[in-house]
């Protein structure tokens, strides 16, 4: 063999065996970006968010009558002209159901978006800064965590004269990140040290631009199931503060209508149509969020994105379960010069009992 | 010590992981004999499947590694042979650490970090015999402790408060406490200086000389290889290319493959000698090159090495009834399995 | 492509210095010792000396755990030492963060030890180099030239076709794709040290061969002071200019990487170097593959009193018990030196060597010195 | 020990700051506690009242906020609470008392079987994933975005009723007094069926989701498959493997979960008309009751922190690596 | 488990006639406290005092022209201009610990409040109050003919050797209650009290409802939730639709009688502000309020009896204060007459909008605490009927306290509220129109005027009705204050308050009726002693 002296290696292949992966122009990367889809759940999840998020926007133009006027069809059960029936006012609930996901999308997502945002400062900055920094910012969270959130919107609100959905949502927002943020704070512990931080930090890069391109990615799914816990909890406060009749918003939303049916004891009167759509509107904005968390950690995660099904169909048609422990065989095994297997006998010190005669 | 009684026999074992199409077969079609009490020794690239090898005969390979072929023959010490891979569940957890044990890659991912050592020692023992009294149990854990060179009175300690050669060696007395026929040993000692590597390797050499067990030994260091094992197999590209009894695969090895690797290790003792690597690059799983997969980077390739997989057999030398290898240079004289 | 023993390279310019350094990691208690007042720290590297030359390999080889890593992370600044100085161009330097630091960075660059750990996960390799260019000024002024270096980088850690690696996440690589990506992140700054720490222990002896072959070459023409940490002392012969030796957390001995390997002076490199595997020596292993290194390494946080190593010596003297040993010249070669006793004639006269050797476990006999002056092992 | 005096500070810091905020933030409400009850009794209580209960309440003579401020330290430090405005003049002590035992009894005991059931099946879930367990989840998400009052509501509409076996209201059958018999306890636990099966359908899923996303993870550690090499049986190693250390982290939020039995529980408590804390607090906010709202907050605040530290210790006990750490 | 057991006895009461009567209040878990003074005790939100404690007299407000029965008072002469009193005390009522009750003990109770400004919770000014024999004789400073029955019926008489042991009676929660009334306090816990009849010594005879027990329920939803279940047989609470909601589910017993007194609820109208400072535009929006629709759609057709009369006077208490002018005449939706008088004013119709006389447009903001939803109701039907006439209303729901305050201190526009009530009308006008109440804009009006209505002429009135030395000065007088009312709608009114109840009489007969309304019919009132004292076991 020759000695050549160079800094490549690849510069050594004997000619005329090219190596085909490397003459060959590689494959254009292919990300699978909507791989995301791919998951059953996850998708099913886009959809019915991507339809909330729809009648948010065109909710009020295309719900058939005005939330709130009255008429004289009172307590009417669901019918062609009031698809949800109408309230003790003849007013149309579909209507107010529709007109109503506005604002609860806007809050619950609002209120996400700023709770996720404090938790992610707050959170972030404390577990990697660390010092006094930490000291001072885990006592802030934990004092917000101690605090009671629900007494405390009721209260906020209260002192805010007109308190519009924006504030509401403020208010949910300022009041639901600490829980996320001491999250949030562990596990940056546990990221700061890691090598990749500490190699991009002796690669020379600015302490800002860690925490934003070198941390912060890592915790996208905590941070994306914090959001998603969030807005559901958001929406849920924001629901229960109507509900009960604290927050004083004058326009419609899923809680109002509750609020008036339960006013109304529109149960007890049998117009469950009154009651029983709004909550399960509101069922279902969480579980399409659920859904989509299920697929964010795998979407996030380029390791995970590549991770397969559990379950598959062999080419014989036999469905083989993928688990820990117990790697499937494909194909049985049915070969030719197997010698025949008869039952095995406990051996030795350490008896080994089967019930079953391996074929 | 070594015998010629076969006691694990794989046979056209082919891996994958995933399924379908976007499958990458990580071990293919391989064949591969035990003997009863001997060390063998399995080198080879870093990506060639080994690890893949040792955990899919055992089927401990993790989502999405699947089993898509060949058999696993195991011959217990009484009792005639069997298919490990077509026992069913409950077979197969007997079967495991009882008849095989697995030290694994990283010491460090293998014990429980939230239960003491005397727990999980104790568990295989409850495991594989229920009708153990506690106490014999205990006795059994300090006897294994003991062997390994490790104090009793470590038992009651986490994994975390052991050194990373102490954990080794803790894998590695749990590995032989139901006295195994077979101990699979993936790169126990990678991370570890020599000192601590040869201290641990000296123990298991004496305790199979002891105990009669046969063992797989995975690693890329050659030279521990040769000095440690009884035969030694050199996987490429998912598959066995040449296997033969360690001094004389040192000596002379056969397949270029092998050639290439003893020739780029540089010897602490002796002269220095010129190191000559193996040019290329390792062949992407996905887009095998043709026939054998090393031609590529072969440098005394051929017209049939790009077109037809050469067959691992006995190849025609004086001693090619205790080796074979797989290579278009080497005419074999019967094929293997 | 060899590993020549090549010429000496000019005695030449230091560019990063360690005077002392040490390192106390301080240690959380558990319950118990909460309780108590005490408070420990491992100590993980104990007064170390370490020069890195232009153009010249300094190879850290030693017991795992040692304090290796430590001395690579101290050099680079990323731990704040207990003492010491560091120097870079003669001139002191701390820096803890901020543009100090950064401006440190271009200068000396780290390998880090683990490919799977210090390449983030979420991002590709383009990412991070890119990155890596970009910090030090390299990337150029537009895409055409940052792809231009993006793939000289590439095609220098022999990554080619740059494209095939380019777009893909550190998981898609195999372990020695990423300790070559590591290492041109390394080589992104155009540093002046580079600290590789094992930087090539995944890989299997072709491909190890092939990366070093690489640094040489760098270190050659871009006249790189590299730190080089490797449990594979073989490759320190033949990769390093100088071999330094440390057990738990001290060097223990320094020197000419030929003479380091072949002839250790150190009873502890002695016993690195005859554990280290040799194929050509199947035939003698039978008879002395069991009696050697026994015995735990020590506790960091309670470092043994005297040289560290005596309870595992064979030729431990009272004194090195209780004296710390002082670096002594050997005078085989110029530069090297051991930190042990056994060079102390007048030590040595006193107490003669082995005399309070700790019994080897169960029973076996500690291996007799021919002579004070330990032989070199010769290959056999 | 200097830890352990550092965590004692940074607790009595949190306690501080969290009390204080407790006093002031309810000072900031406009109206006073009067015309709270005023309005309270819509027209029941004529407006010539309001001169009385100024006097009654104290709130004739004027003292500046912070000499209240002062004033309520004062009063803490003698383990007083005050008096209720609400409840006039009830104790807070009393108040509290009187209402926590059944916020304790169905809230705490509904929160330990959903964590422990939650958690059982979270583990069945993680385990067995891709099995008859993934169908679990989106009906218990389903579940858990239901707001609870709404399915409390329509529990008592579909399940109570004159002859039914569910009362609709209460804590127990009106008449009888609490005591350890058998007519007060098969009817406290009668009444406690719907509110605690309400609580359980909305919270038992949370706990089930992180346990299977930690069982997930962790049946990917390579201590798994080594537990699956050493032949254990299935159950050992989801149990005692598995599980054991995916539940760490559930731990900890278990803990301060129990934290917030106390302010978590009101609309339970409103629907049906269950006599807990909750509730209590909700019409101390209403009323401006100072003197309750910043009792049960006190209570809150020391049960978080509590659980708090218990949460520390729980893992402490739990992961003997943190217990190198500290 | 064991024999002693609280509530062993507790079981059996299913077979044979029932011997208690179950009565519910929404207003959540109560801590016990039983003192009768003060209005925030367990005692008085429930209204168990009134079983135990008694006053001198028994006023029935369905029918508040009529003189107060005589109760622990066997006879009460007040003095002509009402400046003072003679009481003559029942010789034959004992307290429920043996001892006889007194003069002594009467005249010790009003010392009592009038010793202290806590417990005097009407804030009736005393003079001297005297003992002798079995007379109490107390005079007063001024007038206290429109406050007599607050004077007499509703201040209860507690024994004074219990209470003069009492170190402050303001905070005292009064454990063991000794009263003089039929009931002891059997036993309390979180959810509601239980009373037990005496042994003897009543003065009258005893009930035959041998058990009460009282539950505080959480809310309107549980509370009406219990009625309907049959869980709770009498209780004061607003049922939506309560035919279907509680009489459906058994309209053999299910009862709801709700009789109208005098205390109304309206929608007070900010007179200060632009352009509703127009007495013009106030009447026109007072003629086209729907007052029919509030009371089916918001009141649910019972709890709030509309009113008819255009004095504001509820019928059929009201109707002997109704003036001659305006007897008979009653409120109906005019939106044409509205409208021209509105164009005959100055305003102007363009399209839909009301323009006033400067040609802005009309808006009016209604509010009202979100959690009324009756309330919230009646605005949302308001602002339909005003929005017949132009005016744009919007409909905000501040927070309670929010809305307290606005409404104090007058920074408001429109709101529905309550008045104070009474045995005369005088209440109800005072809260409304009261000059003496009247606090600039941005001072907290607390006792009433909160629409700064600023009429000399109301105020003294108001004054001249309080203080008349005869019928005839009061009639004159109330005549200029209904006149007023009605010319200058400060506010409009909408319904009366109603002192009924929903009811069970599937085991207990004998409840105040239309036909024979003995008593009004609110558990927590004087006179739910007097409707207990009537009821019969149904099988009987
Ligand atoms: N989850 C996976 N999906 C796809 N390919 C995989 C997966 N795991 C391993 N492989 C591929 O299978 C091949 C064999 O891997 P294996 O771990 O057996 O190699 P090895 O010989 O043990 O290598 P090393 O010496 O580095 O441990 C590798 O090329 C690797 O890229
Ligand atoms: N952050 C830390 N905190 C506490 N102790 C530490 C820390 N980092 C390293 N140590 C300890 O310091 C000692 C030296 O560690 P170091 O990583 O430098 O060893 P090394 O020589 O690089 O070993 P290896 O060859 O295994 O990589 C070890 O005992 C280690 O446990
Ligand atoms: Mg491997
Ligand atoms: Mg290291």
């Amino acid at each position: 063999m020759t000695s050549i002296p160079t800094s490549s290696l690849e510069q050594n292949t004997p000619e005329g065996a090219a190596m085909p992966a490397d003459t060959t122009k590689p494959p254009k990367p292919k990300r699978q970006r909507f791989r995301f889809l791919a998951n059953g759940k996850a998708a099913t999840g886009i959809v019915i968010l991507g339809i909330y998020i729809l009648f948010a926007i065109i909710g009020p133009w295309v719900a058939p009558y005005d939330p709130g006027a009255r008429s004289n069809d009172l307590i009417q059960p669901p019918s062609a002209a009031h698809w949800f029936g109408t309230t003790h006012l003849g007013q149309d609930v579909f209507s107010q159901v529709l007109v109503g996901c506005r604002t609860v999308v806007m809050v619950g997502f609002l209120a996400g978006v700023v709770a996720s945002i404090l938790s992610v400062l707050i959170g972030v900055t404390a577990g990697y800064l660390g010092g006094a920094t930490d000291d001072g910012l885990s006592a802030l969270s934990n004092v917000f965590l101690v605090i009671p959130a629900l007494p405390l919107i009721i209260i906020i609100t209260s002192v805010l004269e007109s308190a519009n959905d924006l504030l509401v949502a403020l208010v949910i927002g300022f009041t639901s990140w600490a829980w996320n943020a001491r999250v949030l704070r562990a596990q940056t512990l546990s990221l700061r040290r890691r090598d990749y931080v500490e190699a991009s930090r002796a690669t020379g890069e600015k302490t800002w631009r860690i925490i934003l391109f070198e941390i912060l990615p890592n915790l996208t799914a905590v941070i994306a199931s914090g959001f998603v816990g969030t807005v559901i909890f958001a929406v849920l406060s924001e629901i229960t503060l109507a509900f009960i009749g604290v927050t004083s918003n004058t326009t419609w939303n899923w809680g109002t209508i509750l609020f008036w049916a339960q006013g109304q004891q529109a149960l007890a009167q049998g117009a469950w149509w009154w009651f029983v759509p709004a909550g399960l509107a509101i069922a279902f904005l969480g579980t399409a969020l659920s859904l989509v968390n299920f697929a964010i950690d795998e979407f996030v995660s380029p390791r995970l994105r590549s991770a397969g099904k559990t379950k598959v169909k062999t080419a014989s048609g036999r469905t083989v379960r993928m688990r820990v422990g117990f790697t499937p065989v494909l194909e049985a095994p049915a070969h030719a010069d197997a010698r025949p297997v008869p039952s095995i006998n406990p051996h030795g010190a350490t008896p080994v009992h089967r019930k079953e005669t391996a074929r | 010590m070594t015998t010629s009684e076969p006691v694990l026999e794989i046979r056209n074992l082919n891996v994958d992981y995933g399924l379908g199409p976007q499958a990458v077969h990580a071990v293919r079609d391989v064949s591969l004999t035990l003997h009863r009490g001997e060390v063998l020794g399995l080198a080879g690239e870093s990506g060639s499947g080994k690890s893949t090898l040792a955990y899919g005969m055992t089927r401990l390979l993790a989502p999405p590694g699947a089993i898509s072929g060949g058999s696993v023959i195991y011959h217990p010490a009484d009792g005639e042979p069997y298919d490990v891979l077509s026992l069913s569940d409950n077979d197969l957890r007997g079967f495991r650490w009882a008849e095989t044990a697995i030290v694994f890659q990283g010491a460090m991912n293998s014990l429980n970090p939230v239960h003491k050592i005397s727990t999980q020692l104790n568990d295989v023992l409850q495991a594989h015999d229920p009708k153990m009294s506690a106490h014999a149990r205990n006795a059994r854990c300090r006897e294994m402790l003991k062997l390994v060179g490790i104090s009793p009175d470590r038992m009651e300690a986490y994994p975390h408060q052991l050194s990373g050669g102490m954990r080794q060696r803790v894998m590695i007395g749990m590995a032989l406490i139901l006295q195994p026929q077979v101990v699979i040993m993936d790169e126990p000692t990678t991370a570890l200086d020599v000192v601590m590597q040869r201290q641990i390797l000296g123990q298991l050499i004496e305790l199979r000389e002891r105990l009669g067990f046969s063992v797989i030994f995975i690693t890329h260091d050659l030279s521990l290889l040769v000095e440690f094992s009884d035969r030694i197999a050199i996987m490429y590209g998912g598959r066995i290319v040449e296997e033969a009894p360690a001094t004389a695969l040192y000596k002379d090895s056969l397949h270029p493959y092998s050639e290439g690797l003893l020739g780029s290790f540089p010897a602490l003792r002796g002269p220095r000698r010129e190191l000559a690597g193996i040019p290329g690059s390792p062949p992407d799983l996905k887009a095998m090159p043709t026939g054998c997969s090393f031609h590529p980077r072969c440098p005394k390739a051929f017209d049939p090495c790009a077109e037809t997989i050469p067959a691992l057999g006995h190849p025609d030398t004086p001693d090619g009834g205790t080796r074979s290898v797989a290579c278009w240079l080497h005419p074999v004289r019967e094929p293997v399995g | 492509m060899t590993l020549s023993h090549d010429t000496e390279a000019p005695a030449s310019e230091v560019v990063l210095e360690a005077v002392g350094l040490t390192k106390h990691f301080p240690v959380r208690r558990n319950l118990r010792s909460l309780m108590s007042r005490t408070s420990s720290a491992v100590h993980a590297v104990d007064d170390v000396h370490l020069a890195l030359r232009r153009g010249r390999v300094v190879a850290l080889v030693g017991e795992s755990g040692s304090g290796k890593s430590t001395v690579a992370r101290l050099l680079a600044q990323l731990y704040p030492r207990t003492d010491g100085d560091i120097k870079l161009h003669g001139a002191s330097t701390t820096v803890k963060g901020g543009r100090a630091f950064r401006q440190y960075a271009t200068r000396v660059q780290m390998v880090f030890q683990d490919p799977f750990a210090s390449l983030n996960p979420v991002h590709t390799i383009r990412y991070h180099l890119t990155r890596a260019l970009r910090i030090h000024q390299h990337a150029g002024s537009d895409t055409a030239e940052l792809e231009r270096a993006l793939h000289e980088l590439l095609d220098r850690v022999a990554l080619t076709p740059p494209e095939r690696y380019l777009d893909k996440f550190p998981h898609e690589l195999s372990g020695g794709q990423r300790q070559r990506v590591a290492i041109a992140r390394a080589l992104a700054a155009n540093p002046e040290a580079l600290l590789a720490d094992e930087p090539v222990s995944m890989l299997d002896v072709s491909i190890r061969l092939g990366v070093l072959n690489l640094l040489r070459d760098l270190k050659e023409r871009f006249n790189l002071a590299i730190l080089y940490i490797t449990h594979d002392i073989a490759s320190a012969r033949y990769f390093a200019d100088e071999t330094m030796v440390m057990y738990a957390g001290r060097m223990v001995e320094a020197g000419d990487s030929e003479t380091v390997t072949q002839s250790p002076a150190h009873p502890y490199t002695r016993l690195l170097i005859d554990s280290a595997p040799d194929p050509d020596r199947i035939e003698n292993m039978a008879s002395d593959s069991t009696d050697r290194g026994n015995g735990e390494p020590p506790s960091l946080i309670h470092p043994p009193a005297g040289c560290r190593f005596h309870p595992r010596c064979p030729m431990a003297m009272p004194r090195c018990t209780t004296d710390l040993p002082t670096p002594i010249e050997i005078g085989d070669k110029p530069g090297h030196w051991a930190a042990c006793w056994l060079y102390d004639e007048a030590t040595v006269a006193a107490q003669p060597p082995g005399s309070a050797a700790a019994t080897g476990a169960g029973g076996e006999t500690a291996p007799q010195p021919a002579t004070a002056a330990p032989s070199t092992g010769e290959a056999r | 020990m200097k830890y352990l005096l550092q965590r004692i500070a940074f607790y009595v810091f949190t306690a501080w700051a969290a009390i204080t905020l407790n006093f002031f933030i309810p000072r900031m409400v406009p109206g006073d506690p009067v015309q709270s009850l005023i309005t309270k009794f819509q027209g029941q209580m004529s407006t010539q009242a309001i001169n009385s209960l100024y006097v009654l309440f104290g709130l004739d003579n004027d003292k500046g906020i912070w000499g209240q401020y002062l004033d309520y330290w004062k009063q803490l430090f003698h383990g007083d609470l005050g008096l209720s405005f609400t409840f006039f003049p009830t104790p807070v002590s009393e108040v509290i008392s009187g209402s926590i035992a059944w916020t304790l009894a169905l809230v705490g005991i509904t929160t330990v079987i959903s964590f422990f059931l939650g958690t059982g099946l979270g583990v069945l879930a993680g385990w067995r994933r891709g099995s008859w367990t993934d169908g679990l989840l989106p009906v218990t998400t389903f579940l858990s975005s239901v707001p609870y009052f709404w399915l409390g509501l329509i529990a008592i509409y579909l399940l109570t009723g004159p002859g039914s076996f569910f009362p609709s209201s209460g804590g127990f059958t009106p008449g009888l007094v609490p005591a350890w018999d058998q007519y007060f306890i098969p009817s406290a636990i009668k009444h406690s069926l719907l509110p605690a099966a309400t609580i359980l359908i909305s919270s038992v899923s949370g706990w089930i989701l992180s346990m299977r996303n930690m069982m997930v993870t962790v049946a990917s550690e390579d201590y798994i498959t080594v537990a699956h090499a050493k032949g254990l049986s299935d159950r050992r190693v989801a149990l005692s493997y598995a599980a054991r250390n995916a539940l760490l982290p559930n731990v900890s939020g278990f803990a301060l979960s129990l934290g917030f039995i106390v302010g978590g529980t009101l609309l339970v408590e409103i629907v049906f008309s269950y006599p807990g804390l909750g509730f209590q607090l909700f019409l101390a906010l209403g009323a401006k009751d100072y003197p309750l709202m910043q009792g049960i907050f006190l209570v809150i605040t020391i049960s978080v922190l509590v659980a708090n530290l218990l949460a520390d210790i729980a893992y402490l006990l739990l992961d003997p690596r943190t217990r190198k750490e500290g | 488990a064991c024999s002693d057991s609280p509530n062993a006895n507790k079981q059996n009461n299913s077979g044979a006639a029932r011997s208690f009567l179950t009565v519910g209040m929404p207003n959540g878990t109560q801590p016990e406290n039983n003192n009768p003074f003060v209005g925030t005790s367990s005692a008085n939100a429930l209204g168990y005092k009134w079983m135990i404690y008694e006053p001198l007299l028994m006023w029935n407000p369905v029918k508040p022209a009529e003189p107060a029965k005589p109760w622990l008072a066997s006879e009460v002469k007040w003095a002509d201009d009402y400046k003072s009193v003679d009481i003559t005390v029942r010789d034959n009522a004992t307290w429920s610990d043996g001892e006889k009750l007194t003069a002594e003990d009467v005249a010790y109770t009003y010392n009592l409040l009038k010793s202290n400004d806590a417990l005097n919770f009407h804030a009736i000014s005393f003079g001297d109050i005297t003992q002798d024999g079995n007379h109490v004789k107390m005079t007063f400073p001024s007038s206290q003919f429109v406050y007599q029955n607050k004077i007499l019926a509703n201040y209860v008489i507690v024994p004074k050797h219990v209470w003069e042991k009492i170190s402050d009676p303001a905070t005292d929660t009064n454990k063991n209650p000794v009263g003089s009334g039929p009931y002891t306090l059997k036993s309390y816990t979180a959810q509601g009290a239980t009373l037990a009849v005496r042994d003897g010594g009543y003065w009258q005879d005893l009930p035959q409802v041998k058990e009460l027990r009282y539950t505080s329920y959480s809310n309107n939803d549980t509370q009406s939730t219990a009625l309907a279940n049959g869980e709770c047989e009498w209780s004061f609470v607003f049922i939506p639709n309560y035919k279907q909601v509680f009489v459906a589910k058994d309209p053999e017993h299910h009862k709801v009688w709700a009789p109208g007194v005098l205390g109304i609820h309206g929608l007070y109208i900010n007179t200060t502000k632009k352009p509703f400072d127009d007495p013009t535009l106030r009447q026109a929006m007072n003629m086209v309020i729907n007052r029919t629709d509030i009371f089916n759609q918001a009141e649910a057709g019972y709890f709030h009896p509309e009113i008819k009369s255009v004095t504001g006077l509820p019928t059929p208490a009201g109707d002997a204060y109704i003036s001659a002018d305006y007897k008979g005449k009653t409120f109906s939706v005019d939106v044409a007459g509205a409208k021209s008088m509105l164009t005959g004013a100055g305003y102007t119709m363009d399209g839909d909008t009301l323009k006033d006389k400067s040609g802005k447009p009309v808006t009016i903001k209604l509010s009202d605490p979100g959690p009324w939803s009756d309330y919230q109701t009646t605005l949302e039907i308001i602002k339909s009927n005003l929005a017949q006439i132009g005016i744009k209303a919007t409909v905000e729901k501040p927070n309670q306290d929010v809305w307290d305050a606005n409404i104090q201190k007058g920074s408001f526009e429109a709101s529905m509220r309550w008045t104070n009530g009474g045995a005369t009308p005088w209440d109800l006008y005072q809260t409304v129109m009261d000059g003496a109440l009247m606090k600039p804009i941005g001072t907290a009006a607390q006792q009433g005027n909160f629409g700064r209505f600023d009429s000399p002429e109301a105020t003294a009135a108001l004054k001249q009705y309080a203080n008349a030395a005869d019928d005839a000065g009061r009639t004159a007088a109330l005549a200029t204050i209904e006149k007023i009312f009605v010319e200058q709608a400060p506010m409009l009114p909408v319904g009366a308050d109603n002192v009924g109840a929903a009811y069970n009489d599937k085991y207990w007969t004998g409840w105040p009726s239309d036909s024979d309304p003995y008593a009004g019919q609110q558990p927590t009132q004087p006179y739910a002693l007097d409707v207990v004292l009537h009821l019969k076991p149904a099988n009987s």
